[in-house]
């Protein structure tokens, strides 16, 4: 369990310091289940962190979600360093924004956050219903309890927990620079089944699965954006010369849309499954990570996120490499 | 120039003779074309790579204003430069072209002419859709370090250093072993004008070690090659010979001294002699410098030899011999490299039914040449049997020829002919009539290809000189009988010229060996990034037109290392190498690709996923002021760069594009082929 | 379909191995099946494997990528980039729906023409069995 | 105009009954609600709280071509819809009604825009009052409610097992006929009005926005939008599930050298949006789009067509990932000090 004080008075620390510009981490949210990301640059503002089951979010987003500004003539730019808080998973996309020289070490200071788990606002919606009030969550055991406008409500966690905490191999920070909690038991582990479930069926039905999700997409590009990989200056999909994805909705182009998506995360995505979280129409987006996520893994024996010393999955080659289906 | 304003295509369909016109309907093609956005001329014509043919194209470029050219011809592997050419003579950039292959990709290989009409159609469009985003490169060009570094020298390598050194150019010449002269010297006449091999070579041995513009480094090895055509970097081991070479006078005493004198079989005669742990491969070897085998010699290899210690030392008055000797690396430049490693014969025991390994009558061709060398172990005469010492012996009554071993054979997995078996064989048996008058003499054959020059004559005397010529393969060989004193073996045959199975005594049998690629071809392949064949031989550039060239830039290939051949063969060919790097060597500088890859720093993420594809090293991440903030992005080295593209296609953004190849350029071609 | 449906097949040939294969099997006038477009590229290095996704939605019922055989890159490295790549976008392809035999890779050298030939017969029988690529064809403007 | 009612197990039938009319309604793939055309009506169910994407996309939609033509040629065929079919929206929510209406003024205005308008003219608005508004319903204080009749050619209420219709326009009494629907009496109007308050009463959020529209551009520069605009994903959820938001790109789309030019949603979310050909943006950052987003809306608006882009539908709240909330933002822009902050 991590103590929000505790929490609260690191954040404190570091935002005092002269050479942090800011600090990533979460809030309680305006309403229902939704925790907000919250960016301080104050530490008079420190109070408005929280940790609990609501923080779903990756905050590793917004360290590269922040533009660089245009810096006036005369003017320095601002290079201090920023500071994040984030839980296991979120801290695989650190590592591998090391591995792709987002930023560098130094650049940073991690605040690791070991997590226990947290809620999916979907399902606990679909059980408790929605409310305009935000609603208070804090694991007892391996019960969620609930306030919802008022009244005191309970869960089991496996009900309401996120489905990548189902298989979380990395409850604890991989890279961080001090921790707020202490470590927690792993609890999971991840065999792929639902991979191989998908996998088991025929192109036919495959498709048939992909033409109804891609269809309903609205090219919104959320999944694309909250990626804590995906911060191209410009990015293909969108780029006009050359054009790869035209701007147009329709099953031809968001197909191509998803599977560059998907293809420009082979052995970089590092599971935080924000894509799928903020899905407006709930296209289970994952399912293409997931896959290549496991034959990377099978043919390659890589796993992106977790080493920052590794080199770049498609930057290097193994001359061992596998070859079946190659004439 | 007029290549800034809107697009004006020029699309030229060739006919090439028949060629393409036999099977597309060029006039169909043309028309098609017109009909293209941007097309403002479309012509045919019979052969486009005539004068007639690219004076068309000058002609529309200069009268109607055309800033793009299309020729659907041949493959632009053929064409290309020509009609890049073409453009430049007159004033358009050489990057305005591009070519649609309808020769080798569609009248060669499609028989429906429909179906052949509307593909080449299609390739059209697809050259239009690319060239409407063509640009204009500059092609840059850098100094050319005037020297060249050949690598082997058997007659292929001394032939081809001796042309670069004598149009003036320094040379460096490495060899494996402590002498040059390679196969060639091991043999005794050479066919078909039965000139002695030793008494042309050794001049241009000697010519080669005392050039003045040749450094010649025998027992040496190149270990490492870096940098591009015109400025390679080659680290280069000097190999220990234990013997000092600027004392060593060659006299030979040490040799004579060495405990183990006469004990180790010589690789120059090919095991059929034997030298001292101290040696000189051959008497006529150049340099005449004494080399130690470490692997034998006592001293080095035991650190101790005899009590009084190493007696070459002692009998040394030039005090030559120094064990404390080491390897020496040495770092050279060049601007060229010619490659000239040769071959392997091919191993008789591979061919265990032929009893190579078990009877010492049966003898490979290379064996029979050093056996019949007056320089030989046997004085030149044919002696078999000898024993340890060498004393002793007989001379054949029989003796056997075989053709094509190891040589169009898959069993063996070599297809291919050798070339030179047929002759040296026929050389054999003439060399054997000469020696043994009354011996009888037949030759095993599949067929015998007498193509060069006198070959047919050769051969057709050699038969009347009464060896028999039997047109079979053996199957087997084996001995008559178990006695000692008998050495008649049987040669399972069947002569299919009458279809009878014949079991043929002889007491010597040759074995007519091919030529093979050698055993460390893999090294030399990773040395210089040459390509291989289906034979295993290097691969030339071009099997027509390039036949000497490499696929990199400024390596060239000479002699057997490219594929088998006889020695005026193999002088010509090297002779054709020396001039190729004669050609940068002179002109001083060499052409850098223009087709390479460029950085769009706006848009580079500074991931460095580029920099680690770059097979080259091209790229590295620099510092870029972006509207005030400070940001890694990547640069391209742009002689380093071979725009094979790599790096584009690992960038997510699409930041880096290789020149002529970029996304942009590749897409729209999709979109054309694409449409069903 | 009333005449047999005759696929269209993108392939990627790179320049020093597979193009100058395809070119022998043309000089030595191997016939094989027109079905096959050919697009050079230096190097199969260079072939994005989103080149192949475009080509898909263009309308190509099936795609290739040929390049040197693993060692014999003119590039040195390259084919072996573009070995990982293709294997993963194919296992993609596959998930997502594509039938596998419409995505190819060979390996096919300067002087394997009759490979070619082998390759390029093998891809478009492989193509004819998976049918028209229908599935994400672009059809905006299907008129 | 009329009041009218069926039984709720005669819908499949009711909507039969629709024969020159193309029916849209409500549908659902997994979660996701959307309106779509019925292929049958038994399907059609009205119980739901509203679509995921709203209908605006039935006069506006995502793609539509504008027309085609082939490069090198000089003829190109324009693609304006067939206005003839006639199309009735069965059970769109008044605050999507509503919205049309203020779309309308935008398409109305300078170039009136056949296209959209066409659309509209063919279309009969059959909407279908609220009884349980969601957590982020805040119509009433947007100048509708769960049972507005603004903008709709009929509105249908649940009450019971009996829907209650209430035709408002000439169309709509034309739909209701077709429907063959039989009078309403009392009981139905009185159900009517007791759930109307009902479902008024339920809407927790509400917003006073008085002064805002003139308020906004004095906060051009403030750095109040940070507090939103850093955790801003810069995508297009609030904008494309806006029911009022209604810009839209242009492009040429080719095949080989044939092409078409069509329109698509945008969305001044994306760093693209305002992106020059020079490469100049004149809004670098999330922060220039978060404002421009609301200000747009509640002031840009107003000042030209005299209404609020907004109707109170709490899609843009919903379906935010990092809890961008509208509400939120506004109570900030009522809070701002002025002071330090120059006017654009």
């Amino acid at each position: 369990m991590v103590d929000e004080k505790n929490l609260r008075d690191k954040a404190k620390e570091v935002l005092e310091r002269d050479d942090v510009r800011r600090l990533i981490g979460w809030a309680r949210g305006t309403y229902g289940y939704e925790s907000a990301p919250v960016v301080l640059k104050d530490a008079s503002e420190v109070d408005k962190l929280i940790f609990d089951p609501t923080c779903v979010q990756n905050p590793a987003s917004f360290i590269t979600l922040e533009e660089k500004k245009p810096v006036p003539r005369g003017q320095e730019p601002d290079t201090r360093k920023v500071a994040v808080l984030v839980k296991g998973c979120d801290s695989r996309a650190i590592v591998q924004q090391l591995v792709e020289k987002a930023y560098d070490r130094e650049g940073v200071i991690v605040l690791g956050v070991p997590c226990t788990g947290v809620v999916d606002r979907r399902k606990a919606a679909k059980m408790f219903g929605d409310t305009s009030e935000p609603v208070e969550i804090s694991e007892e055991g391996d019960k969620y309890v609930l306030t919802v406008n008022g009244e005191k409500k309970e869960a089991p966690k496996a009900e309401l927990v996120a489905d990548k905490c189902l298989r979380c191999r990395y409850p604890n920070p991989l890279v961080y620079d001090m921790l707020v909690a202490d470590e927690v038991e792993k609890w999971a582990d991840d065999e792929f089944a639902d991979v191989d479930e998908f996998a088991g069926q025929t192109p036919e039905e495959k498709w048939k699965f992909w033409e109804e999700q891609f269809s309903k997409c609205i090219r919104c590009y959320s999944c694309r954006n909250v990626c804590p990989m995906c911060y191209c200056v410009e990015c293909v999909v969108t780029k006009q010369k050359p054009q790869w994805t035209r701007r147009a909705t329709d099953i031809s182009e968001n197909t191509a849309y998803h599977i560059q998506r998907a293809w420009h995360l082979a052995g970089r995505c590092i599971e935080c499954m924000e894509c799928q979280r903020v899905c407006p129409v709930d296209i289970p987006i994952m399912t293409l990570n997931r896959k290549l996520t496991r034959d990377v893994k099978e043919m390659f024996e890589y796993e992106p996120g977790v080493d920052v010393e590794a080199e770049p999955l498609l930057a290097c080659y193994n001359p061992q490499d596998p070859e079946e289906y190659i004439m | 120039m007029n290549s800034s304003r809107r697009p004006k295509i020029g699309v030229y369909v060739c006919h090439c003779g028949i060629n393409i016109g036999s099977v597309v309907d060029v006039p169909a093609v043309v028309e098609h074309a017109l009909s293209l956005p941007g097309v403002a001329v479309a012509r045919e014509y019979t052969y486009m790579c005539s004068d007639p043919g690219q004076n068309l194209v000058k002609d529309d470029i200069k009268n109607e204003g055309l800033n793009r050219v299309i020729i659907a011809s041949c493959s632009p592997r053929m064409h290309e430069p020509t009609f890049r050419k073409t453009l430049k003579e007159a004033g358009l950039n050489p990057y305005f072209l591009e070519m649609a292959n309808i020769r080798e990709q569609v009248s060669w290989v499609h028989e429906d002419h429909a179906a052949a009409t509307e593909k080449a159609k299609k390739l059209v469009e697809a050259a239009v859709a690319k060239a409407l985003l063509l640009e204009a490169l500059e092609e840059k060009e850098v100094d050319v370090i005037p020297s060249c570094l050949v690598i082997g020298a058997g007659i292929a390598g001394i032939q081809a250093a001796l042309d670069i050194a004598d149009a003036g150019f320094k040379v460096y010449v490495v060899e494996k072993t402590p002498s040059v002269g390679g196969h060639m010297s091991q043999l005794d006449k050479t066919f078909p004008t039965l000139d002695c091999s030793a008494c042309i070579l050794t001049p241009k041995m000697v010519d080669l070690a005392n050039h003045p513009n040749i450094e010649l480094m025998t027992y040496s090895q190149v270990e490492e090659v870096t940098g591009f055509v015109g400025n390679f970097k080659a680290k280069i081991r000097k190999k220990a010979r234990y013997v000092d070479f600027s004392k060593c006078t060659g006299c030979g005493v040490c040799a004579e001294n060495c405990r183990l004198a006469g004990r180790i079989p010589s690789e120059f005669d090919e095991a059929m002699g034997n030298r001292s742990a101290i040696y000189l491969p051959f008497p006529q070897a150049v340099p005449a410098k004494y080399t130690i085998d470490p692997e034998r010699c006592l001293q080095l290899s035991k650190g101790k030899c005899g009590k009084e210690g190493p007696a070459c030392a002692e009998a040394c008055t030039a005090g030559a011999v120094n064990f404390e000797q080491e390897d020496e690396m040495v770092e050279i430049e060049c601007g060229t490299i010619i490659v000239a490693t040769g071959y392997d014969v091919f191993d008789a025991a591979r061919k265990p039914e032929y009893g190579w390994s078990d009877y010492d009558n049966v003898i490979t061709g290379l064996e029979f040449e050093r056996l019949v060398s007056a320089s030989g172990p046997t004085g030149g005469k044919p002696l078999l049997g000898r024993d340890k010492k060498g004393e002793g012996g007989y001379l054949p009554t029989k003796v056997a020829f075989i053709h094509c071993v190891g040589s169009r054979d898959k069993s063996v997995g070599n297809e291919y002919c050798s070339r030179v078996c047929c002759m040296y064989l026929a050389k054999q048996a003439h060399l054997i009539r000469d020696k043994l008058p009354d011996a009888d003499i037949t030759v095993y054959y599949m067929d015998v290809r007498a193509f060069g020059k006198g070959f047919e004559e050769f051969y057709d005397r050699v038969r009347r000189e009464g060896v028999q010529y039997v047109r079979g393969n053996p199957s087997e060989i084996y001995k008559k009988n178990v006695d000692p004193e008998d050495h008649t073996l049987i040669i399972k045959v069947e002569d299919t010229l009458t279809a009878t199975a014949l079991e043929a005594e002889a007491d010597m049998v040759v074995l007519g060996v091919g030529l093979e690629p050698r055993k460390d071809v893999r090294e030399i392949i990773d040395l210089f990034k040459l390509s291989q064949s289906a034979d295993g031989f290097f691969l030339e550039a071009h099997p027509k037109l390039r036949p000497v060239d490499t696929a990199s830039d400024g390596i060239y290939l000479a002699g057997c290392c490219q594929g088998p051949k006889d020695i005026p063969d193999t002088v010509a060919q090297a002779k054709a190498a020396a001039s190729s790097a004669l050609i940068l060597l002179a002109y001083g500088k060499a052409k850098v690709e223009a087709q390479i890859s460029f950085v769009s720093k706006d848009e580079c993420r500074g991931c460095g996923f580029c920099v680690e594809v770059c097979p080259f090293g091209a790229i590295e991440l620099v510092d870029e002021n972006r509207m005030g903030n400070i940001v890694k992005v990547a640069l391209v080295n742009e002689v380093l760069c071979k725009g094979c593209g790599s790096c584009a296609a690992a960038c997510l953004s699409g930041a880096i594009q290789p020149r002529s190849y970029k996304d942009e350029q590749i897409l729209p071609q999709i979109a054309v082929l694409g449409v069903r | 379909m009333s005449e047999e449906f005759e696929p269209n097949i993108v392939a990627f040939l790179c320049n020093w191995c597979s193009y100058a294969g395809a070119d022998l099997a043309g000089t030595s006038r191997m016939h094989y099946l027109p079905n096959i477009k050919i697009i050079r590229v230096m190097c199969s290095g260079r072939v994005n494997p989103l080149f192949l996704v475009n080509a898909l939605q263009q309308g190509a019922d099936g795609v290739l990528i040929s390049g040197c055989h693993p060692g014999d890159c003119h590039y040195l490295e390259g084919n072996y980039f573009a070995r990982r790549r293709f294997m993963l976008m194919r296992k993609l392809l596959e998930h997502v729906g594509v039938d596998p035999g419409r995505v190819n890779m060979s390996w096919v050298s300067a002087s394997e023409g009759a490979k070619f030939k082998e390759v390029i017969d093998e891809t478009v029988a492989m193509a004819k069995e998976a049918g028209p690529m229908d599935q994400f064809r672009r059809r905006q403007l299907n008129w | 105009m009329g009041d009218f009612k069926f039984a709720k197990d005669k819908m499949a039938e009711v909507i039969g009954a629709l024969k020159d009319y193309q029916v849209l309604a409500p549908k659902a793939v997994g979660d996701v609600l959307r309106f779509q055309p019925v292929e049958d009506p038994a399907q059609v169910s009205l119980d739901y709280p509203n679509t995921n994407v709203p209908p605006k996309e039935l006069m506006f939609p995502e793609t539509e071509t504008l027309f085609k033509y082939r490069v090198g040629q000089t003829d190109i065929e324009p693609e304006v819809p067939d206005a003839s079919a006639r199309r009735l929206i069965f059970g769109i929510r008044p605050c999507d009604a509503l919205a049309y209406t203020i779309v309308d003024k935008l398409y109305a205005w300078d170039f009136p825009d056949p296209y959209y308008q066409k659309r509209r003219e063919a279309t009969v608005l059959f909407g279908f009052a609220c009884s349980e508004p969601a957590a982020n319903c805040f119509c009433p204080s947007m100048g509708g409610g769960p049972a507005s009749e603004k903008g709709l050619d009929a509105l249908m209420f649940d009450v019971g097992d009996t829907i209650y219709v209430k035709t408002l326009t000439d169309k709509g009494e034309e739909a209701a006929k077709a429907m063959g629907l039989e009078a309403a009496g009392e009981a139905q109007m009185k159900a009517a009005d007791a759930q109307e308050k009902e479902a008024l009463a339920k809407i927790k959020r509400t917003l006073d926005h008085s002064g805002i529209p003139e308020k906004l551009p004095s906060l051009y520069d403030h750095t109040m939008w940070e507090r939103f605009s850093d955790r801003c994903l810069s995508c297009g959820i609030c904008t494309f599930l806006c029911p009022t938001c209604h810009c839209f790109d242009i492009q040429d789309e080719m095949e080989g050298f044939d092409g078409r030019r069509a329109r698509m949603w945008d969305t001044c979310m994306f760093s693209e949006y305002t992106l020059h050909t020079s490469g100049h943006n004149p809004r670098p950052t999330r922060k220039e789009r978060t404002r421009n987003r609301i200000s747009h809306k509640y002031s840009y608006f107003p000042e030209k067509f005299d209404v609020i882009a907004c109707v109170g539908c709490g899609r843009c709240i919903n379906y935010c990932p990092v809890n961008i909330d509208l509400l939120d933002i506004l109570e900030d822009v009522k809070k701002a000090e002025v002071k330090e902050a120059k006017t654009a």
